[in-house]
């Protein structure tokens, strides 16, 4: 379908859609295609799902709603938005839900079919005398542009011809709505075309047809019905040449995994236990059974690490992932790795806490955990993924340390990157880092703990080789021979061995990401998912002049060896998490330095404007000082004056 | 290279053993070492998994690979070591506390699977190493450093156990009994898949004794009755006695005036485990226990089905490119 | 103060109900709301627990004591609470994941001990909140989320393995039988000790029509078989069928030419549990499936025995003085 | 039996004695008994054991050693003693491994009879050729004042009257040395009469009656055979008037747990799974079952603290115990504990690590564990005893503070202080903290997450109360209702609220202890088992006019809200740890202060020597400055140098 509109098309530089509706009315689908299709056309673009909590709640109500906001632009962006420039409502649930994000003046699209007492009523629009409020009738939406359209019939009408019920029809209402914002944002269709064609195959080709005639009722429809004044039009980004797909963090670790199996010879084993928002990861590559890569979904998450573990002992990569509540049960195995030197990545896809707490929201509150949540002392290096598509550097990298120094590293995802995607430039195969594995198979001199004494790894010998018997556990060992030992002495030595082992990964590890000047007023410190929202304030900033700079680190522990040099040149250190400050806590144990914590603890990345406003306001802050995540202090003063004044 | 056969002093190492002196755990170390050589599997090619415990020591003193691992996860690494490489003899070493108290899970879960290793429960009815609490094999009412007003739990009946849980080897010695305990140990080797091998250990620290009543060479043969395969239950001294199914009870009954076609049949290979389970459910006291083979039959392995998957897989798809994978589905191009 | 009977309106809270709709859960929710009422238990006696998975959601919904706890571990918090108050009524709502993959063991441990608790274990043979891998109870060469080639590890069968484990009551029911399902409810109310009860339950979003092949109206009378207490076992749509042992097999029969006595006579008090595991070992496919009491036998409870251990304890020595526990043994005086 | 001996009797102000022999030579017992005697004269003192690692070693083997080390004084004393004064070698494989903490000069007592062929040989006292070395015989004990005792003989001799086998008879021999020791050091017998007495009673009388003979055997022995030069005599110390018993730390434990169900009228639920050095509190407290204790010996880790929540959230108080590996398990439930607000306190006997690592060690190296070590935000606080009798009072306070804020509450306890002894002067049972527990039974107004606005403890509603009936769990909760709640500020403020209840314990806990000058060059903070030592070290220092100041934590986290102030009064701060500096990590991460580390990972406490000569060193450092635990920058920097001078 070529765009021979005689509507104004306005040339605009980006734009954030957010989709929102019931679990069942097809929304992640819908975001994807939307998503998909805007990449091929050459936009920079970061998306954000947003699931309901891990229960399925009844259709049409508040916990129901499901919602994918996609920002995509001419220029490079970094992260999905702060507030929709337009919000598409499919039921009441969905507006309720949204509509506080939503900034006055901005579109909504809103399906009326489904603004009927039953369903404003499931979306508890009902007054105290239980009178029902319907907001399409009311002024609560005056502020915005409100465009309303009966996307049921519509869905109906449009795909009578293909003879389905009409719970089938209703069920193609999603892509009456994506056709008109594809009409509205000037893209193609053919990319979704392609996808229903493929999807639905066989016997279901019918179901393809009928999406395909919804989208295209939509398309038609948003340009006949004349909806909207103008028309817009994004064109592609500058991005760097190359092949481009867009990709999700979960998608990127899987292909990493398949990746490390094929780039170092050596398979791969996953052993994991569901939880969200890992399983994903697990789902993607029990497909690559033919890369390398072995899965074994375990009884629980110890028996998963346990598995990883005897995997590597026996010589394959073993790779273990989970969340927070699963992490926290292999604590006691990952010291056991710690002890026999073995490698292993776990990785620890981050969501809201503690306990069970907020499963399908994000958080970087693993962090600690990560670094010390073990007994006695169990270090390993930790390296953070900051964006989808960093997924796969980042794990190539946790491989490439783990096997070389013989260590378990933790990976750090989160729930924003695992289910966010951005485009990502698909990487030279041939140039993808190596990873280089000698299995020790040279009987003479042979000792299970005999060091490189470059990196301190000990040698990898696996089961199955003649001559190399020996026996590993984790009960202290003497270094070389490997033999139980209970000495003081080589107690002392061995844990700092296994200690210094870590450190010398700070001489061996990815920079920190730096922006902005090399010295001044304000150093911005980040870490994990947090890059896009923390460069987007900064450029902000600089758009603004201040002459401030960005720190992200991506080897989170130990820290690279340059990070004290660079936080020394700054005089404010500002350090946004989402947790209470762990960061905050690790830099000022490693370095004794001050620093500013911004914590936000609320299931979602920071908004640009809500960095930006802080970073204004440290400056205005005493050079080298600190703010506690908590501010105990002052509340502790407040509520002691509140007595005095009270009492 | 024609390499000699192996031999006993190959699969000892150069590690003291530090059981207590008296240890029934000796004697299972001894029919290890003599079993392994006659197995026909190069020295290399064995590995030895442990949990903790006294028992749980046992790789340092099995001269091939071994791991003695955390409390209670030997099946748990054992299944990494199979997957990793399935051609390794994967041998497990643990206690009654270790593989039933907090290795419960995976040791179910391993049998379900029919994990292809061979696990040796060294049932002392206590914890050993930690000094003598008691554990999930011990009788209700005995006095331990835990419980000194005597225990409350009911114990586990570990084999019946393991055939609820669908083990496909089970079977049964005693440390003392060295000849029985080296053809058991034979048996499970032979056997593909999931062994388990519950072995009645002395601790003659903890809970001396705990199996006098069992095994003493005096009464043993009134107590314990050998399964064999194809033939009537019948034991006794003088194998004066057999088993026969009154209803669906199980009856001891003198030889003299029962033909043996009244007797219960042994049947080891029974695809339904119901046999093995009406004869391990045979109440101590009165009824004697059986040793040796309760249920050996033939299921793939979890290993060796998830090889095959692999293997057709690849042999289906051929061998991944990651190109393809990386650059599959919706791309496109800048520049 | 007489206090109206309770309801079954007694028993819902405000919370909205939050499975999919047409989920079995519902159906399960109703017979403990309809069961619960009828007990003659004060309402605030009551305490439900959970793990995590939608049936674990099942605490939100009744309106008594609560405690929605962590994956896995609900047999060991209300270990606790019956430990701590052996007077409350504990029951427990977990799914095939919950209670018999990462909650494996302390399932069976709260078994063999006979914790007074009811366990009803919503068996969908899925993981439903976590949206679809395969359970220790999917069957082998399933496709799920996380076997794209089929399923390769055999599933549990839980009653063998309750019986296995030791458990005191053990029963099974369907979700769509609302009757059968409210009798067996009641009868493991009833129970005083370890209430195992597997009831299928269709995930229709993520496993739909499981247990069809079994429990479909239409055919159900042919592939189930209703155990019930002191009768021989019949079924079949015209109870036209029987079960009668063969050697040591069960074997279908026609009653047309089997008189009742050659049938196998149900006994679920039998102290043996070989029977019920006989019987729940009859495969799938060839021989109908148990529903209803597999096993009812009375043994001393874990948290009765404790109770009565401590006040045999409390009447040997009376309560305990702080004062002497400090000051006896070797003291000195100083100044 | 009274000393009327002619021998010179001096009068000496303290003894460090150890007493060394084969596991199997009974140490422990005669070592129990001496330290009785010697506290019921009035000295003051501290004991060590040293038991073999977990496993049972053959009979006379280096590994199979076990030790006891008592030090009585007319003083007050901290410490065991750095070195002993005399030394009492059963076997040639407890001389070979005592004698490297023997300074030259000192006394070592040798049981000739083993000192043959066989036992040297097991004790590895070989020659490369294979021939063997008799100390006795060559010059390597030159520098001591070497007693030799056939101590076998006098043990079959002693007991010849009774009948016993010679195996019996030579079991007697560790109450020959006993006897020896008693004379030397001029004690009563009666009191380990006494105890044989009640020991072997019955049938078994015999056996006392032997031993007894055994010990005057010995007795007699020292003083007719004239083997030591002078008796000694140590008058009784100055302690504080009131009754006194000896206690080892986990006694104390189990003690307190008794007194908590007493003082607060709630019966105490202990939930455990048997791991060294934690067991014997289970031991201890399961014969409690008359004093309001149930113990629960679980099937793990998990299901016991499972347990032991389950039975908080029923009415009781819950507690669970382990050591390091087993509390790496308990992680995920410890976050549970804290999402429901239930009182629990989680005992952690800390041992040497990572892993299984050195299990009848001691160690402090699960601090960061016990406050950081779970996923997400689960912030608790964490009270560490600080000698064997302390271990009653920080125990008590645990329960105070779980019990008043309705949170988990870690108590560290460590190998040192569960298996050492000293004297405890008993306290006042009407003078015991109190510990009022208020469950809540109004109907009305009663929500599950209502608050008490001072302490933020959520209500406490026990299952069986009619009218409260309510649902908590690891979701995250809406304040107040408690229910199930995900939104985004509701979530913040949880978290922010968890930890800020926390954060109250700062103000309502127990003080630093502090000695020394309130201000001056140097601070040495402290926490947990180092008390003695560094209590003794700086009490050298003061002794040389050294101004500095000692201060020790018992609650360790929150950090009392005085500690800012006081770290900010001393120009340097010296932490020394059994660890690789985990306090120092902390206070760091809370203040951003400067202080040197000195950490030690030997499985053993701190020498007082060494840990006055870091004193002195530290002096000479430059004020306000750091040392890092691991040294890493001066490893990598010589590291370089290495490389370049050798390259
Ligand atoms: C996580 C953990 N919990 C507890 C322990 C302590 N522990 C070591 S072995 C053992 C039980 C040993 O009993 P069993 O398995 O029967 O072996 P045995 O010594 O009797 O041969 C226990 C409780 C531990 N090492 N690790
Ligand atoms: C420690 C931990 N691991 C994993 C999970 C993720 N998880 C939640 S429920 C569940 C399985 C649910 O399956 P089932 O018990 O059968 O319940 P259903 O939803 O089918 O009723 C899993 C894996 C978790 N919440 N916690
Ligand atoms: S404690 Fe018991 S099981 Fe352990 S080595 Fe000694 S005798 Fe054997
Ligand atoms: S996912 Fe399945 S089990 Fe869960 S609520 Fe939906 S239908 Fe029920
Ligand atoms: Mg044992
Ligand atoms: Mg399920």
């Amino acid at each position: 379908m070529t765009n021979e509109t005689t509507h104004k098309v306005r040339s605009i530089e980006q734009v954030v859609i957010r989709l929102a509706g019931d679990s069942g009315d097809g929304m992640q689908i819908t975001g994807n295609e939307f998503t998909k299709t805007s990449a091929i056309v050459g936009n920079d673009l970061a998306t954000l799902p947003d699931f309901p909590a891990e229960i399925r709640a009844p259709a049409g109500t508040l916990p129901g709603v499901s919602g994918f906001q996609i920002r995509f632009a001419s220029k490079d962006i970094h992260t999905p938005g702060d507030d929709p420039d337009i919000l598409v409502a499919m039921n009441p649930a969905a507006l309720k839900v949204n509509l506080p994000d939503m900034r006055p003046g901005k579109t909504i699209i809103i399906n009326t079919a489904m603004f009927v007492e039953k369903e404003l009523r499931k979306a508890l629009y009902v007054k105290d005398d239980g009178t029902i409020i319907n907001p399409l009738n009311d002024h609560s939406l005056s502020n915005y542009h409100v465009i309303p359209v009966d996307l049921n019939k519509l869905a109906l009408e449009g795909t009578k011809e293909f003879g389905l019920s009409p719970k089938e029809s209703l069920r193609c209402k999603n892509f009456v709505a994506l056709g008109m914002m594809y009409w509205l944002y000037s893209r193609p269709l053919e990319p979704t075309i392609a996808w229903l064609r493929d999807y639905f195959k066989g016997d279901k080709v019918n179901f393809a047809n009928a999406n395909i005639a919804a989208m295209k009722t939509g398309y038609n429809y948003a340009e006949t019905a004349e909806l909207f004044v103008e028309q817009y039009k994004i064109p592609a980004a500058h991005l760097p040449a190359g092949t481009y797909r867009n990709v999700m963090g979960n998608q990127a670790v899987a292909l990493a995994i398949a990746a490390a199996a094929k780039i170092s010879g050596v398979p791969v084993f996953y052993g994991s236990y569901p939880i969200t928002p890992a399983s994903d990861i697990l789902h993607q590559i029990s497909k690559y059974k033919n890369y390398g890569v072995y899965t074994f979904q375990a009884e629980d998450e110890i028996a998963a690490i346990c598995s990883a573990i005897g995997a590597s002992f026996a010589g394959m990569i073993g790779v273990t992932g989970s969340s927070g509540p699963g992490i926290a049960l292999k604590g006691e195995a990952m010291g056991l790795a710690v002890m026999t030197e073995l490698p292993l990545v776990i990785i620890d896809v981050q969501r809201g806490g503690p306990s069970t707490g907020l499963p399908t929201k994000t958080e970087q509150a693993d962090l600690l955990q990560a670094v010390l949540g073990r007994n006695s002392e169990a270090p390993m290096p930790v390296v953070a993924a900051s964006s989808p598509a960093d997924c796969f550097d980042r794990f190539l990298e946790a491989v490439r340390i783990a096997t070389k120094y013989m260590t378990p590293v933790v990976f750090l995802s989160d729930g924003y990157l695992a289910n966010g995607s951005e485009p990502w430039r698909l990487p030279d195969i041939d140039k993808l880092p190596k990873i280089d594995i000698n299995f020790r198979t040279e009987r003479d001199g042979f000792q299970p703990y005999l060091r490189d004494p470059g990196t301190l790894a000990r040698v990898w010998a696996k089961p199955g080789t003649p001559g190399l018997e020996h026996r590993i556990g984790g009960i202290e060992k003497r270094d070389g021979v490997g033999s139980i030992n209970y000495d003081a002495e080589n107690h002392d030595s061995m844990v700092r061995l296994r200690w210094r082992k870590i450190y010398k990964v700070a001489d061996d590890c990815a920079a920190p990401l730096m922006a902005g000047p090399e010295r001044g007023p304000l150093l911005v410190l980040g870490w994990g998912s947090t890059l896009g929202s923390i460069t987007s304030a900064v450029e902000m900033a600089h758009a603004h002049k201040m002459p401030i700079a960005r720190c992200h680190l991506q080897q989170v522990w130990p820290f690279p060896s340059s990070l004290g040099a660079i936080l020394s040149r700054y005089d404010r250190i500002l350090i946004p998490e989402m947790n209470l400050g762990q960061m905050w806590r690790l830099v000022r144990s490693e370095y004794a330095v001050q620093a500013y914590s911004f914590a936000k603890v609320q299931g979602r990345p920071f908004t640009t404007g809500e960095l930006f406003r802080k970073i204004q306001q440290t400056l205005e802050l005493p050079a080298h000082g600190s703010s506690h995540p908590l501010d105990t202090k002052l509340e502790r003063a407040s509520e002691v004056a509140a007595d005095v004044s009270g009492g | 290279m024609i390499s000699p056969p192996l031999t006993k002093n190959d699969f000892k190492t150069d590690q003291e053993v530090r059981w207590c002196p008296g240890c029934g755990d000796y004697a299972i170390l001894n029919a290890v070492q003599t079993v392994f050589p006659m197995l026909g599997i190069p020295k290399e090619k064995f590995v030895v998994v442990s949990g903790i415990g006294c028992s749980s020591r046992l790789p340092y003193y099995v001269n091939t690979y071994g791991f003695h691992s955390i409390h209670g996860r030997a099946p748990a690494i054992a299944t990494g070591i199979k997957i990793a490489n399935p051609e390794l003899s994967v041998w497990i070493g643990t206690g009654d506390g270790d593989s039933l108290s907090i290795g419960g899970n995976h040791l179910i879960h391993a049998m379900r699977r029919n994990l292809d290793v061979k696990l040796l429960m060294f049932n002392n009815r206590i914890y050993g190493l930690t000094k003598g609490q008691f554990s999930p094999t011990s009788e209700v009412g005995k006095v331990t450093k835990s419980t000194p007003y005597g225990v409350v739990d009911q114990p586990f009946n570990p084999i019946a156990l393991a055939l609820g849980a669908g083990a496909t080897f089970v079977a049964r010695s005693v440390d003392i009994m060295s000849k029985h305990l080296i053809e058991v140990l034979q048996r499970a080797a032979n056997h593909k898949g999931f062994a388990f091998v519950e072995i009645y250990q002395n601790c003659n620290i903890f809970n001396d004794g705990a199996f006098d009543h069992l095994v003493d060479a005096g009464i043993r043969d009134e107590h314990l009755i050998a399964l064999e395969h194809g033939k009537p239950l019948k034991f006794g001294k003088a194998k004066d006695k057999g088993i026969k199914l009154n209803g669906f009870k199980p009856e001891v009954v003198p030889l003299a005036s029962t033909p043996d076609s009244e007797l219960l049949v042994w049947d080891e290979h029974d695809p339904s485990s119901a046999l093995p389970f009406f004869v391990s459910a045979m109440p101590e006291g009165t009824m004697p226990q059986g040793i040796g083979v309760f249920r050996d039959v033939d299921r793939p392995t979890f290993d060796g089905e998830m090889a095959a998957q692999h293997a057709n897989v690849m042999k289906k798809y051929g061998a991944g490119s990651l190109e393809k994978l990386l650059y599959e589905g919706d791309t496109w191009k800048v520049g």
